[in-house]
C-alpha cells in the first residue's frame, strides 16, 4: 500500500508537469488555432536558462525561477510576433511543419550556447527526504505538486472571474463573435503566447532538478503532453490538466507494476489504444455538420 | 411505368432537430425538378441524402428499381447520381482537365499494374476519357483552360466547371445545389439554357435554388420544403399562387404546419 | 496553340530528364572518393523514401509521422532475412517489400476513421513503438547496439561490393521509383489520391472510394519505403534503433516539402538537396542546423508549394516575357 | 445617421453586394427583405467591419466607417447582432453578457449594473438561466442573449441578422416586442434584415427590398406591402 501511495505521488508530480506543458501547448491552439511543435524547446530552454542563471550568475533559485519565467514570457511574445503571426489561418499541415522548423533551429541553437552535456539544477530544499505517514517525499516533488494546485486553481479563477479571462476564453469559443463584442483578438493572442512560454519555462524549470536539463528534455516532456491532449480533447484547457494528471499515474504505476523500461511507451500506448477506440480522442471537439 | 428516381418518406434528424420529415417525391426521365423553400427547410439536407453524404434516419430512395439507401457516395455515383455543391468543391491542386477527369472515375476500369504499365486497356481508357472530358469542357464553354489551374477561373467558370466534372460520370440524374450563386443574371441565363439542352439529351435533373426567377422559368414541377416537411408539389405556377409557400415564404397567413 | 505551347513544354521536361539521367550515370567519373559515392547512395535511397512519403503526404495529403517506422521495418526485415537465413539480397528486398506493405495496409484501417491531428499524432505513437519494439528485441535486432556487418546486395552471384557498381543498383531503382510515381500520378489512381487531398466529399461524389484509395496510397507508400529501407540496410551495412528517430521523420517532411509536394520532382530534389547540403556544409554542422530549420519555417509560409513551385511560377513568367 | 451610398462588397474577389444605397434615419427602425442570396448577411458584416467594403461607403453619423475594424466600429456604437446567434457555447448567460461590456456601458448613467438590470427586466428568461452555458439554451434564449449582448453595449445603432431564423412564430413575435419596448426607452435605432417579411412589415418604419445585391423597391411598409415588387424578389416573376 505504501509502496502504492509513494508511487502514485510521483505521478502525480509528474502529472502536474505534464499538465503544465500539456495546458501551454493547448493554450495556443485554443485562442489563436495554432499547434506549437516548438514548444518543447520553450520547456527545454526553460530549464537551461534557469541552470544559467543559478549557476553561472549564482542568482538565488527563486530570483531565477521568477526571471526564468519573465525570459520565457518575452521570448513568447517575441515568437508571436515574429514566428506565429504568418500562420494565423493557415492549414494544420502548414503550421505543423513551420513549428517543427523552428524547434530544430532552436535546439540547434541550445546545444551551441549550452553545449551537448546534460546540465543540472540543485532543488530549493536539497536532496533530503521528509517523511509524511511513512511515505519518504521529496520536497520538491511537494513543490511542484503546490505551484500546479496553485496555478491551476488561480488559472481557473481567472479565467472565469476577470474580464480578461472572459475574454481569452470568448476568444477561444469564437473569433469572429468576439470582435463583434469590441474584443481586440489580437491582444488576446498576444496574451495567450506570452502565458503558454510563461507555462514553458515553469515547467522546464521545476522539472529540471528531478533529471538533467539537456536538449531533448523538452522534447520528451511534450510527447507526454501530446498524449494529454488525446486524452483530455484537442484544445480543451481543462482536459490538457486531467490528462497531464492521468498521463503521470498512469506512467508511473506501469513503470513500477510492469516495466520501467518501456516507460517511455506508455504514453504511446495511450494515444494508440485512445485513438483506435475513439478516432477523435476521449472528449471530441465539437464540428460543423453543414457542408 | 415506374419512375426514375422514388423517394420514399425520407427522414433525417440532427441531434433533436428533424431537418428532413417524411419528404416523399418522385423524378420522371427527362424531367427537371426544383427543389425549393426558405433557408433551413431542408433543401441541401435532402440532398446530401440523396448524394449519399448522409445516411438517411428513415425512409428509402429506389433509382430505376434499385433501393440506393445507405451506400456510400460513391456507388450512388456509380449507380448514375451526379451532383454539384453550392459551396463548390473543386481540386484545386489539380488541372481543371484533370478535374473532369476525376468525375469519370466509377466508369473506368483499368487496374494499378494496367495503369502504371501502360496497357493496351488502360491507354485506351485514359485516351477516351481524356476526349470525353475535352467535348465536355467544350459544351459548357472552358475547354480552354483544360490545362489551367481552377484557380485562373471565374467563380462562374468554377460552377460550370463542376456541372462538367459531374457529367463525366455519365449520370441519369443531375442534382444541381444553387447552381446559381455568384453568377450574374446573363450567366444565370446560359445556365438555364444549358441545363435545357442536358434535359433534351434524356439527363433529369434536380435543382436547389434561390434565384425563384430562374426556377420558374427553368423546371417542370416543384417540390416545395418548409421545416423538413413537403408542404407543396406541382407545376411552377400552381406553387407560385400556392397558399403554404406564399405563407412559408413571406410569414404571412401561418396555418399549423408547426 | 495551346496544343503546340503543351507539346513544347513536354519535349522541354524530357529532354531535361535525359539530361538529368546522363548526369547521374556520368557522375561517379567525377566524385572521386568512395565518402562522395557514399552520400551520392544516401541521396539515391532518400530519393526512394521521399518519394513513396509524398504519395501520402503530398498525392493524400495524409500527414503521417510513423513513416520512419516503416522505413526501420524494412531496413531490420531486409536485414535479419539475409544474416540469419542467408536467403539472397533479393529476397531480403521482397520480404522488406511485402511485410511493410502490408503494416502499411493495417495502419490504413484506423487512419479511414481518424483524421487531421489526430491521425498525424497516432502516427507518430507507431512509429516511436515500432522503433521501442526494435530496441527491445533483443534476439533478434540486437536492440540499441544495433545490427553491423549486414552483406552488401549480391544478385545473382554478382556482388555489389565496390562502390560505383552500388551506385548504379541504387540509381536503377530509384529510376523505378521514379518513374512508377510519375506513372501513377498521371494515372486515374493518382487523380484519385489528390481529390481526396483537395476535396474528400468532393471526390465521393465523383464516384473515388474514398477508403480503397486511401489504403492503397498508405500501401504503395509503405512499399517503397520498405524497398527504401532494404537498400539502406545492405548499403549502410549498419542499423541501429536510434536513426530511426523523430529526426529523421522532420527530415523526410523537409525533404518532400522543400522540393514542393504533390510533384515527382519535388521529392527527388528535396532529398538530394538535403542529403548533399549537410555534407558539403559540415564545417558548419551546428549552424548548418539553425539555418536548415529557419529555411523550413521560411519555405512552408513563402513558397508553399516548394522549389518545384518556385520553379513553375518562374517558367511561366519567363514564357510571358517571351 | 446611416448612410450608404453605392457599396460593394463581397467575400474573397466574389462580389455579393452590387452598388448598395440606403439611409437610416436616428430612432428608426429600417427592415431590408430578401430571400435568401440577396446579400442581406453580406450587408451586415461589411456595415460591422468583419468584411471590407470593395467600393462605395458608408457614413455613420457623418464618420465614414467603411475601413474600420469590427473592434473599433462597436466602440463607435453600431453592434451587430450575427445570423445564427453565435452565443459563446462555453460561457455562462451571465458572462456572455459580461464579455460584451465595452467603455460606453461603463459610461452611461448606472454603469454596468443598470445594463444588465435592464436586460433582466427584458428578459426575465435570461435572469432565470444566468448559470447555465451558452450551448444548453434554446434557439429563443440563444436569440434573446445575443440582443442582449448588444444592448449591454449600450449601442446607438442595433445590426439585426435575420433574427426570426429557425425561431418559432410566438417567440419572435415576443423578440419583435422587444425590440419595440428597447426603442421606445432608449431610443435606439435599428437595422433588421429578414427573410419574414410578414412580421418585418409590421414593425418597420421604413422598408427597403433587396434582390441579388441590389435595392429593388423602398417605401413605407403600407406602400412596400402594395408593391409586387416583394412577391416577385420572393418567389420569382
Amino acid at each position: 500500500m505504501d509502496t502504492f501511495l509513494q508511487v502514485a505521488l510521483s505521478g502525480v508530480t509528474m502529472g502536474c508537469i505534464y499538465a503544465f506543458v500539456a495546458l501551454g501547448f493547448t493554450l495556443t491552439i485554443a485562442a489563436a488555432g495554432v499547434v506549437n511543435f516548438a514548444y518543447s524547446e520553450w520547456v527545454t530552454y526553460g530549464g537551461f536558462i534557469g541552470v544559467t542563471l543559478v549557476s553561472v550568475f549564482g542568482l538565488p533559485l527563486w530570483l531565477a525561477l521568477l526571471l526564468t519565467v519573465l525570459i520565457c514570457t518575452a521570448m513568447g511574445y517575441l515568437f508571436q510576433w515574429i514566428v506565429f503571426t504568418p500562420l494565423e489561418g493557415k492549414h494544420f499541415l502548414t503550421t505543423v511543419t513551420a513549428t517543427i522548423g523552428i524547434a530544430v533551429t532552436m535546439q540547434a541553437l541550445a546545444t551551441l550556447i549550452w553545449g551537448p552535456y546534460a546540465l543540472t539544477l540543485p532543488t530549493f530544499f536539497g536532496t533530503g527526504v521528509i517523511d509524511i505517514g511513512g511515505i519518504s517525499v521529496f520536497p520538491h516533488n511537494m513543490l511542484i505538486i503546490a505551484a500546479a494546485v496553485i496555478l491551476i486553481g488561480g488559472l481557473q479563477i481567472w479565467l472565469t472571474g476577470t474580464d480578461m479571462g472572459l475574454r481569452l476564453q470568448a476568444t477561444a469559443q469564437d473569433p469572429t463573435a468576439a470582435r463583434l463584442m469590441g474584443i481586440r483578438i489580437r491582444h488576446m493572442r498576444t496574451f495567450a503566447y506570452c502565458l503558454s512560454a510563461a507555462l514553458a519555462g515553469l515547467a522546464g524549470f521545476l522539472v529540471a532538478p528531478l533529471f538533467v536539463v539537456t536538449t531533448t528534455m523538452g522534447f520528451g516532456l511534450m510527447l507526454k503532453g501530446l498524449a494529454a491532449t488525446i486524452v483530455g480533447g484537442w484544445g480543451s484547457l481543462k482536459g490538457a490538466v486531467f490528462g497531464g494528471l492521468i498521463i503521470g499515474i498512469v506512467e508511473a504505476l506501469g513503470a513500477s507494476y510492469v516495466s520501467s523500461e518501456y516507460k517511455d511507451g506508455i504514453s504511446f500506448v495511450i494515444i494508440i489504444a485512445v485513438l483506435l477506440w475513439r478516432p477523435r480522442g476521449l472528449f471530441p471537439e465539437r464540428i460543423a455538420e453543414k457542408l | 411505368m415506374s419512375a426514375l428516381l422514388e423517394v420514399n418518406n425520407v427522414s433525417k434528424v440532427f441531434g433533436g432537430l428533424t431537418a428532413v420529415d417524411g419528404v416523399s417525391f418522385t423524378l420522371e426521365e427527362g424531367q427537371i425538378l426544383g427543389l425549393v423553400g426558405p433557408n433551413g427547410s431542408g433543401k441541401s439536407t435532402m440532398l446530401n441524402i440523396l448524394s449519399g453524404v448522409y445516411a438517411s434516419d428513415g425512409g428509402t430512395v429506389v433509382h430505376r428499381g434499385r433501393t440506393l439507401t445507405g451506400l456510400p457516395p460513391n456507388a450512388i455515383a456509380s449507380a448514375g447520381l451526379a451532383r454539384t455543391f453550392q459551396n463548390l468543391q473543386i481540386f484545386q491542386g489539380m488541372s481543371v482537365g484533370q478535374n473532369v477527369l476525376v468525375g469519370r472515375t466509377c466508369r473506368m476500369r483499368s487496374t494499378l499494374f494496367g495503369s502504371i504499365l501502360g496497357s493496351p486497356f488502360a491507354r485506351r481508357e485514359e485516351r477516351e476519357s481524356r476526349e470525353r472530358a475535352r467535348s465536355l469542357l467544350e459544351r459548357v464553354g472552358i475547354a480552354r483552360y483544360m490545362d489551367a489551374e481552377p484557380s485562373s477561373l471565374s467563380y462562374g467558370q468554377r460552377r460550370l466547371l463542376e456541372v462538367a466534372r459531374a457529367l463525366a460520370s455519365e449520370p441519369s440524374v443531375l442534382m444541381l445545389d444553387e447552381p446559381c450563386a455568384g453568377l450574374s443574371q446573363g450567366e444565370a441565363e446560359e445556365l438555364a439554357v444549358f441545363i435545357r439542352t442536358l434535359k433534351a439529351s434524356g439527363i433529369a435533373v434536380i435543382v436547389i435554388e434561390h434565384n425563384m426567377r430562374f426556377v420558374m422559368g427553368l423546371v417542370d414541377r416543384i417540390v416545395a420544403l418548409n421545416f423538413g416537411r413537403k408542404i407543396a408539389e406541382g407545376d411552377p405556377r400552381s406553387i407560385r399562387e400556392n397558399e403554404d409557400v406564399i405563407a412559408a415564404y413571406l410569414g404571412r397567413k401561418r396555418h399549423a404546419h408547426h | 496553340m495551346v496544343d503546340t505551347v503543351r507539346a513544347r513544354s513536354r519535349l522541354y521536361k524530357a529532354l531535361a530528364l535525359v539530361v538529368l539521367l546522363v548526369i547521374a550515370i556520368l557522375l561517379p567519373l567525377v566524385l572521386k572518393s568512395n565518402y562522395q559515392l557514399g552520400i551520392a547512395h544516401q541521396a539515391l535511397i532518400f530519393i526512394i523514401l521521399a518519394l513513396g512519403y509524398d504519395v501520402l503526404l503530398g498525392f493524400t495529403g495524409l500527414l503521417s509521422f510513423g513513416h520512419i517506422g516503416l522505413f526501420a521495418i524494412g531496413a531490420y526485415t531486409s536485414a535479419i532475412l539475409v544474416m540469419s537465413t542467408g536467403a539472397p539480397f533479393l529476397v531480403g528486398l521482397l520480404g522488406a517489400a511485402v511485410l511493410t506493405g502490408f503494416i502499411g495496409f493495417l495502419i490504413a484501417i484506423p487512419a479511414l476513421r481518424i483524421k487531421g491531428h489526430y491521425l498525424t499524432l497516432l502516427t507518430l505513437a507507431l512509429g516511436e513503438v515500432i522503433r521501442l519494439v526494435i530496441r527491445s528485441a533483443d534476439s533478434l535486432t540486437h536492440g540499441s547496439s544495433g545490427l553491423s556487418g549486414i552483406p552488401r546486395p549480391d544478385i545473382f552471384g554478382y556482388s555489389f561490393r565496390q562502390a560505383t557498381p552500388l551506385y548504379y543498383l541504387l540509381l536503377f531503382f530509384a529510376v523505378l521509383a521514379i518513374l512508377f510515381v510519375w506513372r501513377l500520378k498521371i494515372s486515374r489512381f493518382g487523380r484519385a489520391f489528390m481529390s481526396i487531398r483537395d476535396a474528400e466529399i468532393g471526390a465521393e461524389v465523383c464516384g473515388v472510394n474514398t477508403s480503397a484509395m486511401k489504403m492503397m496510397s498508405f500501401a504503395i507508400s509503405a512499399v517503397l519505403a520498405g524497398i527504401a529501407g532494404s537498400l539502406y540496410a545492405h548499403t549502410m551495412r549498419f542499423i541501429s534503433p536510434e536513426f530511426f528517430g523523430l529526426g529523421l521523420t522532420t527530415t523526410l517532411l523537409a525533404m518532400v516539402l522543400i522540393g514542393g509536394r504533390g510533384t515527382v520532382v519535388g521529392p527527388v530534389v528535396g532529398a538530394a538537396l538535403l542529403i548533399v547540403l549537410p555534407e558539403a556544409l559540415r564545417f558548419v554542422k551546428d549552424y548548418y542546423l539553425i539555418v536548415f530549420g529557419i529555411a523550413i519555417w521560411l519555405c512552408v509560409i513563402g513558397m508553399p508549394d516548394g522549389l518545384a513551385g518556385l520553379g513553375r511560377r518562374l517558367l511561366k513568367r519567363a514564357r510571358l516575357i517571351a | 445617421m446611416l448612410t450608404i451610398d453605392n457599396l460593394h462588397a463581397g467575400y474573397n474577389e466574389i462580389a455579393v453586394l452590387h452598388g448598395m444605397s440606403l439611409k437610416v434615419e436616428p430612432g428608426q427602425i429600417v427592415a431590408v427583405l430578401g430571400a435568401n442570396g440577396a446579400g442581406k448577411t453580406t450587408l451586415m458584416n461589411t456595415l460591422s467591419g468583419l468584411l471590407r467594403a470593395m467600393s462605395g461607403e458608408v457614413l455613420f453619423e457623418g464618420q465614414p466607417i467603411q475601413n474600420m475594424l469590427a473592434e473599433s466600429i462597436v466602440a463607435r456604437g453600431i453592434s451587430h447582432v450575427p445570423q445564427g446567434r453565435r452565443v459563446f457555447p462555453g460561457l455562462t448567460v451571465q458572462e456572455n453578457l459580461m464579455v460584451a461590456r465595452t467603455a460606453a456601458t461603463r459610461k452611461a448613467p448606472g454603469g454596468w449594473d443598470a445594463a444588465l438590470a435592464q436586460v433582466h427586466e427584458l428578459f426575465p428568461r435570461l435572469k432565470e438561466r444566468k448559470d447555465q452555458l451558452g450551448w444548453s439554451l434554446s434557439g429563443g434564449e440563444q436569440q434573446m442573449l445575443a440582443v442582449s449582448r448588444a444592448l449591454v453595449a449600450r449601442p446607438k445603432l442595433i445590426l439585426l441578422d435575420e433574427p426570426s431564423l429557425g425561431l418559432a412564430p410566438l417567440i419572435f413575435e415576443a423578440l419583435f416586442s422587444a425590440i419595440l419596448e428597447i426603442r421606445r426607452r432608449e431610443g435606439t435605432t435599428f437595422l433588421v434584415v429578414e427573410q419574414n417579411a410578414e412580421q418585418a412589415l409590421r414593425v418597420a418604419d421604413y422598408v427597403y427590398v433587396m434582390e441579388l445585391g441590389r435595392i429593388v423597391a423602398q417605401g413605407t411598409p403600407t406602400e412596400i406591402s402594395r408593391d409586387p415588387a416583394i412577391e416577385k424578389a420572393y418567389l420569382g416573376a
